[in-house]
């Protein structure tokens, strides 16, 4: 096997030094009824390229050639390329957590910057050093908040992405965390009346998305007055990164939990990504996972090490603030490099724009549709309803290699034919005017349909 | 510098500052392509949503981002310098050619939502990987969703919840023995589960007639780590498998170790109903400085009811589909299907292996800690003289008589160019210094290994404090930690002006 | 370790051996599919021409050959790393996405004898390269093939001296500077010319009356650097155009300081005949440790016809080809069509600068330059006083008096962390200091040079025997060059058992 | 422009501190004449994301989709993914020649691994750090020949590839050395009494290729016998580096020219590839080109160094051995780590799957088309005559997405509608299998038209 450095005489002198006379001996422990006698069933040893070709053959079938109107949580946003060249260097591809800090600086001062960064965009005080991703993120700022407040249930928004409810409601059934779910008014915003009705004594917190599941931006002060007078904190979950570069971030907030994704990440089918979650200085012995933190060495140098670890499993057991260990500091890096090429001014051009395509989207999308929730300032997603079945509009998009809108019937079925629609910096305005082509076709066929029922009458 | 080895010498290396020193205003790494659509009012779209400034994010150029990384990576130790024998955490090579594949363009640019049609390549790739790892762990179905271990013990311990519920009765807690790691407890109070202590026996081993004794119907789990942390094989396994089931009991399986089995035994062959597995130790995934892993969850047909949703299901037609009906699920344990990423290079790594490959792979890593061990025998202490399977756990009962302990050979290790072992993990040996060398070290690498920590283990007879002083090699001199814990900085600030 | 700067420290580093001294029978890092066609009988197909042994090729896996190379890189200094002011060879930022780029599978995976039909990509950046390439000369036409500088000079020669054999009388030598670059006569040999050498004047520059002294119909070229080898622009280079074409000779300019004039002045502006481009320095393409490089030629018209085939063409259809009839040709200098992945990587690089980035960098390099002769005037000798463009080149005539040459001084600026500069070249300044920091380098790095450089300027004075004994912070120290070309040994043996 | 670490504050402080007012002032002694007013006309400074779309798209009309059965002195084998993750690494990618050794011995250690592998391969005592490429190291070789024999006339073989005929004629000429031709046999195989019968007492050298352009193994040793009988020096040239898995290699020659490109280097449309010469120990201070040698550092231990400079350009100008300076370092690099990869036994093994392939598409041609030279052996190319012009052939075959082999009317109209096909590990007999098929189809169509026509007398 390829991988492995030994030779056969390596392997008899190891043998011989050990006092064994076959690999087998060293076995024995184990016993022989569950020794498998027989070879794995898993496809024979295949050469390097055969390999390649095999994932080739995977990835054309995976719609290699597509352009995409699809967000909802997961953002096709351009990659530089001094990601991947940086990430792969086997210093930080193949090193582990930085538990002996004098052997990873490199790691470590990294996820500083990562921390101040993220601190910084959301207008936070400090960060920790990742999480999963968005849903546990959201999902582990929501016990955080029980933590916090004493108090044991929490309200979460309709307009939260939909899979990160149903993560939240995983995770709080068995932690005993009621919660509540408050719908969505007629802007796309939360419904702030329902909301202030909702609170009880013992609500913990409030979980909000902004921009939210359909890509508006929540009045994410009005909710924190609301939140806070109640005597809960809030939580505001970001899925879009990318918003921060021209949307005020969420300083009212307690918490934040960010799902970092469009920062550089591959879609990748869905993961790895990386939650982070930020706070208020007075919160962070209740913040789970890993933080970096500034120190000096013997000589008065400045260095970085993991601090504050007796919130975590390793030294805390059942009492830590959270299981989790192993995190996502690989795409953190990746997150950690992209802010650092865009920067102060590159993110909020970078925002500008998708900004302005999807505004663009909409509007013409709106000659033929109609888009909804028009009430409240949105971001790069929008959503359209159509006559027709937005299924059906979209197999006539894959004809053309788009891939159109994500329907919604699915997760929001009051909203009827209706489709989500995301425009970033790579969405050129001709695929634009393709799908809105394609759009408008489908409504006068079926107006032309209905004339021809009408007539039929 | 003290005694030095054949591993390593000292070589100049590059000082960096943190990016933010490097900032000033008009430095661009980026630059975006003309906008192809009307410019937008900022102001009139977003109101008083809209952002003003983005505070202290830095402006630097391209060329300054890649020497920043760059310096700063040479700072990391990693596999691809060396050893680096971190036990219970498999630190084996990462295959480059996984890294290659993960990149391809249909798969890293795949969105989760895409319609089936055209998700065909992924539900494939996640598809071949179940069923892999369903053989190799001989159980009988799984879930890719969990991001990491502790992820995975999480979901585990939802389905033996729910499997507990179903039959009416969650029962109440989850024996952990005192071996295991922090994240079993950990996860076991997160699924509202007490945690009741199994002690281990003079071998390093569960006690089984403790076990018999502490058995009973509120307890809906054992969470057993095989071959456990001290890299020792349970091998009364099945005999603790059937004191669980008689009392309705399940028995968990922490697959953090799956190393020592691969291609040898099978869990699901031993009476495990449920474990996690690795992809980031066992199965090559790269750790990353910390992650991301991927902790998918092997179980028997009794909780396969309960799996998180999707589950990917092969159609009549051939075609594949997620499959989101499943009313007895425990839900979601996280958005979208899993580290995907990492099932594309744990598939490429079963790939390049196949069944030869895989029980050679296993045989080298026991063969690795069990010279290791024969090496260092009688130089530090062994509290457990039982057989290791894939690493083994020594004390620093010797060493600490001069005063050095587990954290400052450590240390000094680093000196010698080597990333040091875990430390002060199994709770169980007091100053452990726990070895798991992986399969993939030369002899020629185990052998500069045992000489450094021999030549260590003289130090501290000779000079106690030159090793209580290390590290002396690094960039950096051994960095206050209390320090770090007592006001925590955690984030760059401006110097006031 | 005597003075410290800010800009580096010492940290440790791997060591390893060579890969023969890893080798073992039976290791392997390949893997080779199935053969699905029969076997054959080699020794019935081959007979006597069958190789059987391969002598001492090495035996290891992927995992060592990883640590194999990263080690030994982790030994290079590197732009990526740091300054690295080796004055002539433009040691600027390689960026990464013409790595990226030029590894896209058409065009990495394209045959040089593919059809036209599906060669159009690749003539198109030939061509699109072509185009920018004249335009940033101010030539008429320009040839890719050659694949280096001194490649280039070659193929400017041949067309020099196919140009004067098409006017009866081929002429038998090139008149070149004293400050001109080895490559410049070694070539003009290599073409059948004999050397003649042209002195320069006080300031450094050819010097016009000597020039127009010693030129005569027996001369067939010029080769001039502009700005020279002292980082200095010959000023009176129309009048030296004028010189030489008045006594029908060409006027060759060697490229390889065109980084101090893109996008502000064009040679084809000021009588250049035909010179060539490194596309390695100005154009960004990586050094990568030597090579590879690529040397285009530009020319105007009257070089035309004489151009290596084949010449990229664009038909009338508007689809491009290779047109092999151009009877006047000096023929070909290399297969195929030249270093075609140098190609991608320039063009990308002028994609990404544009009109604007390419003039600013321009800017950038020369005030660079500037900045460091400002910095180190008074501190090091300036044997020149003509103002500097892109480099600046200094000499050891104050240090040397303490017997530190130039070569010391650079192997102790190691030590600082920083690559030396140029030494013992240009050969009209004993000791040189040749210090070309080019665009890439930020304020904060060059301050960091000067400071090293004014430090070790004190330790001359205070412990020249410190600086003589340099480099001592490297995992080796300074190299026996004598005992290596005194008993060549150019290749590993087996020791003898 | 983000290349450039330089904020404007930056570029006034160094004016002021240099004491200009303007960069202007830097630029005074260009004379203002010269001094370009204008902007370049070359396209406007692009998006990363532009420049990466803008290859891609050269890319798809680089026909990105097809299987080639083309060689030539250009082959298309497996590279091992390591290959390009080393080479990479930014102290690789981004150092200069090692002229400082202390701070390059990761480069020199490396060039002293490769120049021992190439001359383990090449049965030579001693190789050098690189040349261009084949071609130009033919070249070179025949002007070290003649400097070393102190004769002034070369022989080479008509089967030696066209194209490198082509470069040697073009230094050839200006060096004064007369070049004559010697033609092949029925074998394929150099006719070798016309080669005793060209050499005069003036031949410095035979310069021959093994296996030939037309993929037949030269009988090296004969050829030797012959050369050196007449004082002459033999140089093989070898451009499918992957034959010497299997084939002997020329160790009766004096000089070995290899283009080792075959291993791990991409087509890359030509170039850049890796030409290096090899040779006796005698030679040595005739060989052109860098030499990387061992040594010792102060303290005896062993390091590396550039040696024998005073061959070189930039010590002995019009007197060095050749002109070359930069060389193919990163190239050899990569050619360096697949002959680690595939290292004894792998080579091996490589080069009979080629064979193998080989073997099996000759016997497949044979039975439709002529394969000319049974006579000698071959590795892996072979040469197919058809009744057909291949041309056609080909565009039919381009249909398939397939490369058809390289019709040979333009470098050897004698031998008619002849093709060089070529078949490496990565050709699959199913891809054999289609082009045999076409073939075959058109020498029906040929015959049944011939049929037609002679029916028709
Ligand atoms: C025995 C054991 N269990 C569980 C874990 C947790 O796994 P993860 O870090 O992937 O969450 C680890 C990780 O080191 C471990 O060693
Ligand atoms: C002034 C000058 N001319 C010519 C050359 C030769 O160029 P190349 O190394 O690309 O052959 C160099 C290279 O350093 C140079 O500096």
């Amino acid at each position: 096997m390829r991988y492995l450095p030994k030779s056969p005489a390596d392997r008899d002198a190891m043998l011989k030094a050990i006092g064994v006379r076959s690999i087998d001996d060293l076995f024995s422990p184990v016993p022989a009824e569950y020794r498998l006698a027989r070879d794995l069933k898993v496809p024979r040893q295949m050469a390097e390229s055969e390999i390649v070709d095999w994932f080739k053959q995977r990835s054309k079938e995976n719609g290699d050639d597509y352009t995409s109107f699809l967000g909802a949580g997961a953002y096709f946003h351009y990659r530089p390329v001094v990601i991947d060249a940086l990430v792969q260097r086997g210093e930080f591809l193949t090193s582990y957590t930085p538990y002996q800090a004098e052997f990873a600086q490199g790691t470590l001062q990294a996820i500083f910057e990562f921390q101040t960064m993220i601190s910084e965009l959301t207008g936070m005080d400090l960060a920790n050093a990742s999480m999963y991703d968005g849903s546990t993120g959201a999902a582990e700022a929501v016990m955080m908040a029980v933590r916090i407040t004493g108090k044991s249930s929490a309200v979460i928004a309709r307009s939260l992405h939909p899979e990160y409810r149903e993560v939240l409601q995983t995770y709080a059934t068995h932690q005993g965390i009621p919660l509540k779910t408050v719908a969505y008014a007629d802007s796309g915003r939360i419904d702030l009346k329902e909301l202030e009705g909702t609170f009880t004594d013992d609500t913990a917190c409030v979980l909000i998305q902004s921009p939210n599941f359909f890509g508006t931006i929540e009045d994410v002060e009005a909710i924190a007055e609301i939140a806070h007078k109640k005597g809960a904190l809030l939580i505001v979950s970001i899925a879009e990164a990318v918003s921060l570069g021209i949307v005020e971030p969420p300083r009212a907030a307690d918490i934040v939990a960010m799902e970092a994704q469009s920062f550089g990440v591959p879609l990748g089918f869905g993961g790895p990504y990386c939650g982070v979650l930020a706070t208020k200085d007075k919160f962070v012995r209740q913040m789970p996972g890993r933080l970096a933190g500034q120190t000096l060495d013997k000589n008065g140098k400045r260095g970085f090490v993991l601090t504050l670890a007796t919130r975590e499993q390793h030294i805390r057991r059942e009492k830590a603030t959270s299981n989790i260990c192993t995190n996502q500091a690989l795409v953190a890096l990746m997150v950690n490099i992209f802010m650092t090429v865009y920067g102060k001014v590159g993110l909020r051009e970078l925002a500008k724009q998708n900004l302005a395509k999807t505004a663009y989207a909409a509007d013409q999308f709106g000659k033929n549709a109609k888009v909804l929730f028009g009430g409240a300032p949105r971001f790069n997603e929008f959503v359209a309803q159509t006559s027709e079945d937005p299924a059906a509009i979209n197999s006539r998009l894959l004809g053309h290699k788009i891939v159109g809108g994500l329907p919604l019937k699915k997760f929001y079925p009051e909203l009827g034919n209706a489709a989500l629609w995301c425009c970033t910096e790579l969405t050129t305005r001709s695929i634009i005017d393709t799908a809105v082509g394609l759009v408008a076709e489908s409504e006068r066929s079926v107006r032309s349909m209905k004339e021809t029922e009408e007539v039929a009458l | 510098m003290k005694h030095m080895t054949r591993k390593a010498t000292r070589h100049i290396n590059q000082n960096e500052g943190l990016i933010f020193e490097k900032s000033s205003p008009g430095k661009a790494a980026w630059k975006l392509p003309p906008l192809d659509v009307p410019e937008v009012d900022t102001a009139k779209l977003l109101g008083k949503s809209e952002r003003k400034d983005l505070g202290h994010m830095p402006e630097v150029s391209e060329i300054e981002i890649i020497r920043h990384f760059t310096r700063l990576s040479t700072w990391n130790y990693a596999i691809d310098l060396g050893m680096y024998p971190l036990g219970s955490c498999t630190m084996k090579y990462n295959p480059r050619v996984n890294e290659s594949v993960s990149r391809i363009e249909g798969l890293a640019n795949g969105h989760p939502y895409q319609p089936a049609k055209i998700s065909q390549g992924a539900m494939r790739i996640m598809k071949t990987l179940s069923d892999c790892l369903i053989e190799i762990t001989g159980m009988d179905a799984i879930t890719l969703q969990p991001a990491a271990g502790a992820h995975g013990e999480l979901t585990g311990l939802l389905m033996v919840r729910a499997f507990h519920e179903s039959k009416g009765n969650a029962r109440k807690k989850i024996l952990i023995p005192d071996s295991a790691h922090g994240t079993n407890p950990a996860t076991a109070a997160t699924v509202g589960y007490a945690v009741e202590n199994l002690k281990s026996n003079d071998r390093g081993m569960v006690d089984v007639a403790a076990l018999a004794a502490q058995m009973n119907e509120d307890i809906a789990a054992l969470m057993v780590t095989n071959p456990n942390t001290l890299g020792v094989f349970e091998q009364e396994i099945h005999k603790i498998a059937d004191l669980m089931h008689e009392k309705g009991g399940l028995l968990y399986m922490d697959g953090a170790n799956m190393n020592a089995l691969v291609g040898k035994v099978r869990p699901g062959d031993f009476g495990v109903d449920v474990m996690h597995l690795n992809l980031h130790k066992t199965f090559s995934t790269p750790h990353g400085g910390g992650g991301p892993g991927s902790g998918p969850v092997a179980i028997k047909k009794i909780l396969e009811p309960f799996l998180p949703t999707p589950v990917v299901v092969t159609k009549s037609d051939g075609t594949m589909a997620f499959d989101y009906n499943r009313p007895q699920s425990v839900g979601r344990v996280r958005a979208f299907y899993g580290n995907f990423g990492m099932f594309i290079r744990a598939l490429a790594y079963i790939f390049a292996n196949g069944p030869d490959g895989l029980r050679q792979t296993t045989e080298d890593a026991v063969l690795n800690a069990n010279y290791i061990r024969k090496g260092l025998e009688g130089v530090y202490d062994l509290p457990y003289e039982t057989p290791s399977m894939h690493e083994v756990v020594f004390s620093d009962k010797i060493q600490s008589k001069k005063g050095v302990k587990t954290m400052d050979l450590a240390k000094r290790l680093i000196d010698y160019g080597f990333h040091p072992y875990t430390t002060a993990f199994p709770l169980i040996v007091p100053g452990a210094l726990m070895i798991e060398p992986t399969e993939s070290e030369p002899k020629e690498e185990l052998d500069l290994f045992i000489e450094a920590m021999k030549s260590m283990a003289e130090e501290v007879e000779e000079d106690p404090q030159f090793v209580l002083d290390a590290p002396h090699n690094t960039r950096i001199s051994r960095l206050d930690e209390t320090l770090a814990a007592r006001k925590p900085v955690l984030r760059w600030t401006p110097e006031k002006v």
